[in-house]
């Protein structure tokens, strides 16, 4: 009985419509909704360029911390930049898509070495990396460097250890690669631009 | 690119063939859109695909891959015989009046002085007729049977409509329809640019198919002007500066040719390279060049480099082979190679024949693979179910992983395809403990140059006299490297009309390459980029994009090569009394006493038009060449020859001489041939391309990219998927003699059939973005199918036209 | 547990208890459907947790009911089928509401009334179940245009059984006695006369003869 | 002006007007697909911008991926190969929310605050208030809205919200690399469609026009189509959206019909007890059972 007569007392109160709500307590609907809050806000904004295509659109990095003492800096966002006289802050889906190549699972983080006949990876230092590739790098060319050829001309060249540059790191770096390939002697030697 | 990005906002005429600039390059393909926008600009799209360019085209016409000159011949011809050329600019700026040896000669497909043993030509007939000062004789006639427009017409008088549509698939229609597009540009007053990519490169005609349409630019009078030019839409963000760079075999930086065993002495090596004018009065700049490389010299070698030991000439290799990427793995597969260091390069992924590569890459003692991402290459001895079949115990090479930050994790500068030069600044470091690119060759350097120091070794003098004066050693600041390749006085600098008056004080950086000197007094790494950096800081950095003159110059942005122009060869923008041939987007002008406006002109500043000083200043002749007398090995005009996988089996141009079918002069590498398919088991036309969603081999690691195009898959048409059953979104493998791939077909109306040569030819196009690593699904490497063959002049692999088969899976 | 021996018993425990768990149901999917319903019955939603709560229960309440309804119709719907005299019922129904019943044709168990409500709320309840699975998100994925007729039909439906159903509990209030027997199982004798004399007389055994 | 977003002109579920003393300028998206090179940037953009990863899907024999939208893809590229007068044109559309102006979603939704419609005209989901029902799936005239298999909520295009909040672009509109996506007044967004209609008019699309729905009051979503007398053609675009009649008959008479009704019945019920009575024995009854009780 108890519950069939409460059930009927508030059908009848409920029944009185929408206005008399106020009356039950419910406070009116506030003016303001809450959209997400600007994710940028507090960000640091560092101008860089797209590394993908040859438009080389402007980017700004938007990341989290003032790069102070103690903050590591993450990179959260990344938009075009809007001053970039040729993307004008527009970004294609490879632009806008950055984020995940810089915080791809993929990227690599230690120095790793296989060894020959190995079926994995092993983790070493930068130090030992740099050891072991230089040994390698002057055995080859002690043993196989070339001063004169056949005809005697002077040609010092080592054409057994190859060079590949990437056409998308920095014009320093493509430059410094050079100019060491070259001191070493090396001949052999392209760049992705080729193909 | 001649131009650059914004300029293509001044075009009235968009032509994109051999390229996708739409899905490669969207952003600088907005400037496509707003010519159309606000010029009311054409686009015509010439394409195998119906792409994402054509998709907002004013007019689309299919082509079938590697029949490009073809179609461009049929061009030359329409404008020749329906007198749509620009007349002044055709007779004052190109070589149409130059006369030609009377030996020259072309028949049956060849030019003269063909070597079939050797598939290779002598150029001696190939040349101008001298007088007896040196310089080439001309006809202003243009009347003269040995005139270069009177070969010209000669020569493409055989790319009838009917013919072109005969070999390119091309309905006649069609291809009338898009000459009447181009010829509409042959106005003084109206410009077209065309946009072209790796869909040109990418064949054993690569270099020829530019050709053909930087002629018909010449002789529509589009060079030099806003809104035209020959535009290459390059690949990465710094393809352009690593070209720059001359990371070739062939090449030192800033595009001095590199020493090779028959240049015995420095005298010898700058004579070669040093080019005398062969018409009066040019400017001939080219005779700087020992400027340019003894400063290149001073900025490697320092103090070592005296003018007593030739700037230290000798310690420069000196090349006796071709070592160009396809000559690299052919050496590696021989066996004669023992080291390969692979910075930010994914041969495995990006080389043609994966199996040849494979083969190749085993034989190494050690690889050392530098990049941000875990890349195919760095294991390409693992096992990858059948994306990547190896016997992993049986690889004895020795693999070095290396991680290096990326764009967002250090500062520097790339050069884009508009040449502008742009630095950008390091947001985060990057992740574990990855390096910059820098700080890793760096700290290889300076491992072996103590190794040297220390013990010795093969020649150590280049190694331990290596100018390095970073300050920290194993760390270079990439700011002290933007200096050096800008260069700076190492004594003071004198104007050489006047030796009174210092241009720069020893030790400043200087402001252009006009201040290099070759004794020895000036330094720059890269005499292209001089004045980068110059006593008024880094030009890289600046980002003022104002553009005072409308034309989108932004003079104040960065940096552009050369000497911060924008546009090359801009004196051809106005006619021989320096007015612009339109006002309404002048370039430059002559204003009575020097030429000046809205860009750095390409031209002496105070040359007077009456001077006859020509617009072309790099060539010897002054003005540019329809008929290319030096530098083309396969031929002084280009001809149509067949992909070297061809459907047809013969050229339909030269159906009887078995030489011409392809490229003549192409190296063909021994078992090459052997390894190439035959129509009648491989029936179907291949080309390999990109799509918008990825970036290479690159975009698949990220997981946005992936979302969007998730799965490899091939394109095919309605009539071929019935023929072969083929389901949409249905398993395909597709194979070629060399290797195969599996995917899901992707059956469209945008790939259709062609009609060629009385036969129906079907195509299957191959998206190239994946392999076994990454956050796609993993895929083929689409390079399994490729030939391992290369354009004749700079062996760019022919990845654009090749046969497969393809059938249900 | 005290009753009175005249008292006569109308529904078995089972009855009364399968009744309240419809019952039950019935408020709690009325008054979750009700606050999804209309703003004026948001607040409805505080009675089951929350908001989202009373949007995951509402259908689980419904499937019960319908469920022990449709139990409950097994058991009861050959009581329920309709007569001539159901239909006369009904035309004089009127003046029963009108408070005068002395002209209503002598009843059964159930009144004809009663009989057109069983039928009515089973076709409802049925009517609840289709539309509700068809506007069921958690579960099903039907056709947008089979789920827009479906929510009208659901909300319609539902309006019209919550209509019933106080009609129901308002008669069960107006008629003295009633509830009880779904309390307590049992009905007074009186009451049983009263309104529903040919039950009444069933269930004492009598003849149809007698006099009022 | 601003763009005022913070300032709500309808709120899900709520019978009272909003504030609107305020006079906030309306704002658009225009799409137009003649620019369109259907790259995904926007897509992309998207993701990025909002942090939302879906699943890496596969290819279905199309280049439209995802699939469909869903709670991870606000927006999506539609591809339509479609053959025309012997030409082929492939249509391509962004898919996504059209903000209506009078917004079926909205209407549907039984959750007051889960949806709200700023002054700028931006429809934007709280999910916070969201219950999961779906009801704004089922009012929505384009099929956008899409529940979360995760948190059944319902998400889609906030027209990047936060982003207008603060005076910036949506992340799509600022990402497009053609300038097939633009943003701003209402008004503007219709004098550069203008524009380009009368370029494409001049390009041979006669029947070229914008698509700004009147059964749905206008969308601040808008799109430019080469044929406007077939936006079917687009994936199909409908032809001519409204809220649905079934959507109307629900949230809109439905609801007083039925209150009144019940209100009716209670009242009535109230009224009858009180003017009639309780029905209770009579006296004449209880005498008879007492004789039935003798008799038996």
């Amino acid at each position: 009985m108890n519950v069939t007569r409460r059930q009927f007392l508030q059908i009848t109160a409920a029944g009185l419509g929408s206005s008399s709500l106020a009356l039950l307590g419910f406070s009116p609907q506030p003016a303001l909704a809450e959209i997400r809050n600007f994710k940028l806000a507090r960000t640091t904004e560092t101008r860089n360029t797209c590394p993908y295509c040859s438009v080389s659109c402007g980017v700004l990095l938007y990341s989290l911390g003032d790069k102070s003492k103690n903050v590591k800096t993450e990179i959260i966002h990344i938009e075009g930049d809007p001053d970039n006289p040729v993307n004008r802050g527009t970004l294609c889906p490879k632009g806008a898509g950055l984020l995940d190549m810089i915080h791809s699972a993929d990227r690599l983080k230690y120095p790793e070495v296989r060894e020959p006949g190995a079926s994995d990876w092993k983790r070493i230092g930068w130090d030992e990396a740099f050891e072991r590739i230089a040994k390698h790098l002057k055995s080859d060319r002690d043993a196989n460097f070339i001063k004169t050829n056949d005809a005697g001309v002077t040609v010092n060249r080592w054409n057994t250890t190859g060079f590949l540059a990437s056409s998308a790191a920095s014009n320093e770096a493509g430059y410094l690669l050079h100019k060491v390939a070259r001191g070493l002697g090396v001949v052999a030697l392209d760049t992705q631009a080729r193909v | 690119m001649t131009n650059h990005w914004v300029d293509i906002k001044n075009a009235d005429l968009i032509l994109i063939m051999g390229g996708n600039a739409a899905e490669a390059h969207p952003c600088g393909f907005k400037w496509v859109m707003e010519a159309k926008a606000t010029r009311k600009a054409k686009l015509v799209v010439v394409d195998p695909r119906f792409t994402r360019s054509a998709a907002v085209s004013d007019f689309y016409a299919p082509i079938r891959p590697g029949a490009d000159i073809a179609f461009l011949g049929g061009v030359i011809r329409y404008l020749l015989s329906n007198d749509k050329i620009h007349h002044d600019y055709v007779k004052a700026y190109t070589n149409a009046s130059f006369l030609i040896n009377e030996g020259f000669g072309f028949a049956d497909g060849l030019f003269t002085g063909y070597n079939a043993d050797k598939r290779s030509y002598d150029q001696a007939s190939w040349q101008y007729q001298l007088d007896a000062q040196g310089f080439a004789q001309i006809d202003d006639t243009l009347q003269n049977p040995q005139c270069v427009l009177q070969i010209l017409k000669r020569h493409y008088d055989r790319y009838t409509p009917e013919v072109v549509s005969q070999v390119t698939g091309t309905p006649q229609a069609d291809f009338l329809k898009v000459c009447e597009f181009i010829a509409d540009t042959s106005a003084p007053d109206r410009t077209m640019t065309i946009c072209y990519a790796l869909g040109w490169t990418h064949h054993t005609v690569g270099t020829q198919n530019i050709r053909t349409m930087a002629i018909i630019q010449l002789l529509l009078g589009n060079m030099g002007m806003a809104g035209g030019g020959v535009n290459a839409l390059r690949g990465h963000s710094n393809v352009q500066g690593i070209t720059d760079q001359g990371f070739y075999t062939e090449m030192l930086p800033g595009y001095l040719g590199s020493p090779s065993d028959s240049d015995k002495t420095r005298e010898e090596y700058l004579a070669k390279r040093t080019p005398k004018p062969v018409r009066p009065n040019q400017m001939n700049y080219g005779q700087n060049f020992p400027k340019w490389h003894t400063s290149l010299m001073k900025a490697w070698f320092g103090n070592a480099a005296t003018a007593d030991n030739g700037f230290c000439y000798d310690w420069l290799p000196k090349k006796e082979a071709a070592y160009d990427v396809l000559a690299l793995f052919e050496q590696m597969d021989r066996g004669r190679m023992n080291g390969f260091i692979c910075q930010g390069f994914n041969p495995q992924a990006s080389v043609p024949h994966k199996a040849k590569v494979d083969g190749a890459l085993a034989k190494l003692k050690f690889l050392v693979v530098i990049d941000p991402l875990a890349t195919e290459t760095a294991e390409f001895w693992k096992h990858h179910k059948d994306f990547n079949e190896v016997k992993t115990d049986a690889i004895q090479t020795e693999v070095f992983r290396l991680p290096a930050t990326c764009f967002a994790e250090q500062d520097g500068t790339f050069t884009n395809s508009s040449r502008v030069i742009q630095w950008h600044w390091k947001g985060a470091d990057g992740p574990g403990e990855a390096l910059s690119d820098l700080d890793i060759i760096a700290g290889v350097f300076t491992r072996l140059r103590a190794l040297y120091a220390k013990d010795g070794g093969a020649f150590p003098e280049p190694v331990l006299g290596l100018s390095w004066p970073y300050r920290i050693a194993n760390q270079p600041n990439p700011e002290e490297l933007t200096m050096e390749m800008s260069g700076k006085a190492l004594a003071d600098v004198t104007d050489l009309k006047d030796s009174t008056k210092v241009l720069a004080k020893a030790g400043e950086q200087l402001s252009g390459f006009a201040q290099l000197r070759d004794d020895g007094t000036t330094a720059s790494g890269n005499w292209i980029y001089c004045g980068m950096w110059s006593q008024a800081g880094n030009l890289t950095a600046r980002r003022d994009p104002s553009d005072p003159t409308g034309l989108g110059q932004s003079h104040n942005w960065g940096f552009s090569w050369p000497a911060n122009r924008r546009i090359l060869y801009n004196r051809a923008s106005c006619d021989a009394a320096g007015k612009p041939w339109d006002a309404s987007r002048a370039v430059i002008k002559w204003d009575g006493a020097k030429w000046a406006g809205n860009d750095i002109p390409d031209m002496r500043p105070d040359a007077k038009p009456e001077e006859g000083v020509m617009p072309f200043i790099m060539n010897q002749e002054g003005v540019a060449r329809l008929f290319g007398v030096e530098r083309m090995l396969d031929g002084p005009l280009p001809e149509h020859y067949e992909p070297y996988e061809t459907p047809l089996g013969l050229n339909p141009m030269h159906p009887d001489n078995p030489l011409a079918v392809s490229n003549p002069a192409a190296r063909i590498y021994p078992g090459v041939l052997e390894s190439l398919g035959k129509a009648d088991e491989f029936p179907y036309v291949a080309t390999t391309y990109r799509l918008v969603e990825h970036f290479h081999f690159w975009t698949k690691h990220a997981v946005l990219n992936a979302i969007t195009q998730p799965e490899q898959f091939v394109e095919i048409g309605e009539e071929l998927a019935r023929e072969k059953g083929i389901r949409n979104g249905g398993r395909v493998r597709v194979r070629s003699k060399r290797g195969q791939i599996l995917a899901v077909a992707v059956v469209t109306k945008r790939i259709r059939s062609f009609g060629v040569n009385g036969r129906k030819v079907h195509m299957v196009g191959i998206p190239f973005h994946w392999g076994f690593r990454g956050a796609t699904h993993p895929g083929h490497i689409a390079n399994s199918l490729t030939p391992f063959i290369g354009d004749a002049n700079i062996q760019t692999p022919e990845f654009k036209a090749f046969l497969v088969t393809i059938e249900p899976a | 547990m005290i009753r009175d021996p005249n008292d006569l018993q109308r529904y078995t425990a089972s009855d009364r208890v399968i009744h309240w768990i419809v019952g039950i149901c019935f408020i709690l999917a009325g008054l979750s459907g009700l606050a999804l319903f209309h703003p004026a019955f948001w607040p409805f939603t505080l009675l089951f947790g929350s908001s989202t709560w009373t949007r995951i229960l509402h259908p689980y309440f419904g499937l019960i009911m319908t469920l022990s309804f449709l139990l409950m119709a097994l058991r009861f719907w050959q009581l329920n089928r309709m007569n001539q005299i159901d239909w006369a019922w009904l035309r004089r129904v009127g003046e029963m509401v009108d408070g005068d019943d002395h002209n209503m044709p002598e009843q059964g168990k159930y009144n004809g009334g009663q009989k057109l409500l069983f039928w009515l709320l089973l076709f409802g309840t049925i009517l609840l179940l289709f539309s509700g699975i068809v506007i069921w998100r958690a579960w099903f994925h039907f056709e947008i245009g089979q789920v827009r007729l479906a929510s009208v039909v659901h909300a319609a439906v539902a309006a019209v059984m919550i209509g019933l159903i106080m009609v129901h509990v308002y008669a069960s209030i107006w008629v003295k006695g009633t509830i009880r027997a779904m309390w307590y199982g049992t009905v007074t004798r009186a009451w049983a006369r009263q309104h529903h004399l040919a039950w009444y007389r069933q269930m004492l055994g009598l003849g149809n003869s007698q006099p009022r | 002006m601003a763009w005022q977003s913070l300032d709500i002109q309808r709120r899900s579920a709520t019978t009272t007007p909003m504030p609107g003393a305020r006079q906030a300028t309306e704002v658009a998206k225009l799409i137009d697909i003649s620019q369109c090179i259907g790259c995904k940037a926007c897509q992309v953009a998207c993701m990025e911008w909002n942090d939302l990863r879906g699943e890496v899907g596969h290819c279905a024999g199309v280049y439209d991926n995802p699939g469909d939208l869903d709670s991870q893809t606000w927006t999506l590229m539609r591809y339509t190969e479609l053959e025309n007068n012997g030409r082929l044109e492939w249509l391509i559309r962004k898919d996504g929310c059209m903000h209506c102006q009078d917004p079926g979603c909205l209407k549907a939704c039984p959750a007051p605050g889960a949806i709200v419609q700023y002054a700028n005209g931006i429809v934007d989901f709280h999910q916070e208030h969201c219950i999961g029902c779906g009801y704004c799936i089922t009012g929505c005239p384009f099929n956008i809205p899409r529940l979360s298999e995760k948190d059944h909520k319902a998400y889609k295009c906030s027209l990047c919200s936060d982003r207008v909040a603060v005076g910036q672009s949506p992340a799509c509109v600022k990402t497009c690399p053609t300038g097939a996506l633009h943003f701003g007044s209402k008004e503007a967004m219709k004098d550069h469609a203008d524009h380009r209609i009368a370029d494409l008019k001049s390009r041979g699309f006669s029947n070229a026009g914008l698509y700004d729905p009147p059964g749905v009051q206008g969308t601040h979503v808008m799109y430019v189509l080469q044929h406007a007398d077939h936006p079917e053609w687009y994936a199909g675009l409908p032809r001519d959206p409204a809220i649905s009649p079934w959507i109307g008959l629900w949230k809109g008479l439905a609801k007083p019909l039925a209150i009144g009704a019940m209100a009716a019945i209670t009242l009535a019920s109230l009224f009858h007890y009180i003017i009639k009575g309780p029905n209770a024995i009579s006296k004449e009854t209880e005498k008879e059972v007492e004789h039935d009780s003798r008799s038996q």
